[in-house]
């Protein structure tokens, strides 16, 4: 970032007032513009014998450390926010939005079976989950990747996240209720089959006697295909 | 315009060449308007300038238009009547007594300046802005703006409830199995009765309760329900006194038909 | 504060590359919009406590000799090619209908008397508003409607808008070209230049004493019929 230092300078150290003068005109046109424009239409404006090449290098080595830059494109000149501040040409805005039924669904059977596979969740569910889904809930952030379950093909496991507690303002996850709560408030019928049973949740971090760790760079950058490759 | 107004004063300065007075008065944006064309012949600055001048050569102007029929506005008539007023006032020695009420010559001539001034001063300051390094005709703006782009990021919404319900619903309709109810087709008895009533409306004779059901028979998970508000009906219209119903034996058709009367 | 015992306040001894940075960004706003920016937008994007205005100046000085200059329009700031190089810039010169005198005329009186009913711009006219003067302006974006004067029949009042401003590179309505000898000779005066009451054209979007708000539908479609009923 040396070259930052030499910003306030450019223009002053033009050898002379008419090549300055030129610069101000090539500086002029292509910030009118509205296409970007070839040395050929910027030479009309110049005197003739005029390397307008150089010129156009002169003003882009002046415009290199600025916030706007002249960047040569397809044959032609223009302006354009310096890359590193194209993010100020973006307004960012909140969108809320429901989960589907479907990641409800498999984020509900997360919570309280976690560690959990997707095959595992698939058989709970009845109906096979999509990677979308899946992909929607660890964009969320309430769900991740824990481990991989020690069995045949090495199927990652899924949990809930600290995440998870706070957006649903549970202390704990011992905190979601359990078979009989759910009876007593009417969410589960009374005539359910007797080996009916609702896991006791448990998030905690440490893993299971069947779980393996990540390999180190699903740990680092979670990415969902690695997991689809193994687990489907 | 200009050369109109240039035409106009040639006009007036020889009023003899009569042909000249053939200016139009579209020329012309009303009778200050005119005034001040007319004031320009004065050559003076506009707050020097002779208001009786203006007033005389105006009023010549709006005679010559009228021997020639021309058809002049309102503005200008009244601009005429009112300049003969201020010139009689202006020629006329002040009248001592009415002092108070009446104001003098000079005092209209004032007004008339000022008018004029003023709007000789919007004029100018019109041409003034008109004149300035104006955005997009010398001066310009950047030729391709870029443009704001919003980014919109997803925030989930879910509440705990949700998620138990979620949980709990699928949960058990698994468990349940097919003991889940579709919610099913089921005839009233009145709506039975309506029906056997517009059929029976048909013939006097006797019928097979069957017959009543055919139209219903192709759909087998109608039948039941059906067949079951039918008897029903069957029954509650026997017991009004509008059916008769007989059967041969147990098990054996059933015949319907309405009570004669 | 911490932080003030780490950044001294005083904007001038920040620490060059990080003041240069905030140039890169302001740059980069201001070049990227074609519409002026005022302070309080551009300063979202900086530091709280940077003194936004030293910064601006700073930038406008280093642009004060280029192709493209840094002005001060509309209360706002905003990159505009520079005045002298508009021989240049014929060609980009977009085509727009010319005023009638007559219009014009009426646009320099709604500038100076604003705010201003149609009866008294008429009244320095000396002749009728014709159809078609009026509306032209209001189309032009120029000229706006006010409210309504409190007075008998309630007359719409008309003033200038923000985009008059731009259009006609002012930094705000006090900068309109001869105002203070006008006012000096007391040619804004409604009546006889004596009794003198000076009053300043006035486009601040706060109605004066003597104006009530449009009706709603008034202000969302400025029709001129509306105005017409009232006014004549």
């Amino acid at each position: 970032m040396d070259k930052k230092q030499q910003f306030p300078e450019n223009v002053t150290q033009l050898p002379s007032a008419d090549r300055r003068e030129k610069l101000r005109i090539l500086e002029a046109l292509l910030f009118a513009a509205t296409e970007p424009l070839d040395t050929q239409t910027l030479s009309h404006h110049l005197a003739e014998d005029q390397n307008i090449d150089a010129l156009l290098e002169e003003l882009q080595n002046s415009y290199s450390m600025r916030g706007i830059n002249l960047v040569h494109v397809a044959g032609k000149w223009a302006f354009r926010t310096a890359d590193d501040l194209s993010y100020l040409l973006k307004s960012y805005a909140v969108e809320q939005k429901k989960l589907s039924n479907a990641a409800m669904e498999t984020l509900s059977i997360i919570a309280y079976h976690q560690p959990v596979t997707r095959a595992e969740i698939e058989d709970i569910r009845g109906v096979s989950t999509s990677k979308g889904t899946l992909d929607v809930l660890l964009e969320t952030g309430w769900v991740r990747l824990r481990g991989r379950r020690r069995a045949p093909g090495r199927p990652v496991t899924y949990g809930t996240s600290q995440t998870f507690l706070e957006h649903f303002n549970l202390d704990s996850i011992q905190d979601l209720p359990g078979l009989s709560e759910l009876k007593g408030a009417g969410l589960l019928e009374k005539n359910l089959p007797v080996d009916f049973k609702i896991p006791k949740p448990d998030d905690t971090s440490l893993l299971t006697d069947d779980e393996d760790p990540l390999d180190e760079d699903e740990a680092t950058a979670p990415l969902l295909s690695t997991d689809m490759q193994t687990d489907s | 315009m200009a050369d109109n107004k240039t035409e106009l004063h040639h006009a007036i300065n020889k009023s003899d060449e009569k042909e000249q007075l053939i200016v139009d008065l579209e020329g012309f944006h009303g009778p200050l308007d005119m005034l001040l064309g007319l004031a320009r012949t004065q050559k003076v600055n506009l707050s020097h300038i002779s208001i009786l001048e203006l007033a005389q050569q105006y009023l010549l102007f709006i005679n010559e238009a009228r021997k020639y029929r021309l058809e002049l506005a309102a503005d200008y008539l009244v601009m005429a009547s009112w300049l003969a007023y201020l010139k009689s006032k202006l020629l006329l020695p002040e009248d001592e007594n009415d002092e108070d009420d009446e104001p003098t010559g000079e005092e209209l001539a004032k007004v008339l300046a000022f008018r004029l001034q003023k709007l000789n001063a919007m004029r100018q300051a019109g041409q003034q802005l008109m004149a300035r390094d104006r955005l997009g005709q010398s001066i310009f703006a950047r030729g391709m703006p870029e443009h704001i782009q919003v980014i919109k990021t997803p925030q989930y919404k879910a509440d705990v409830f949700e998620l138990i319900k979620t949980y709990t619903t699928q949960r058990q309709r698994k468990a349940l199995g097919k003991v889940t109810l579709e919610a099913r087709n089921v005839w009233s008895i009145k709506e039975a009765s309506i029906r056997l009533q517009r059929m029976l409306g048909i013939s006097l004779e006797w019928f097979p309760i069957s017959f009543f059901l055919q139209e219903f028979l192709t759909e087998s998970d109608e039948h039941r329900t059906v067949a079951a508000s039918t008897f029903g009906a069957t029954l509650h219209l026997v017991q009004q006194g509008e059916l008769e119903i007989r059967q041969s034996k147990a098990f054996d058709n059933l015949y319907l038909r309405q009570k004669m009367r």
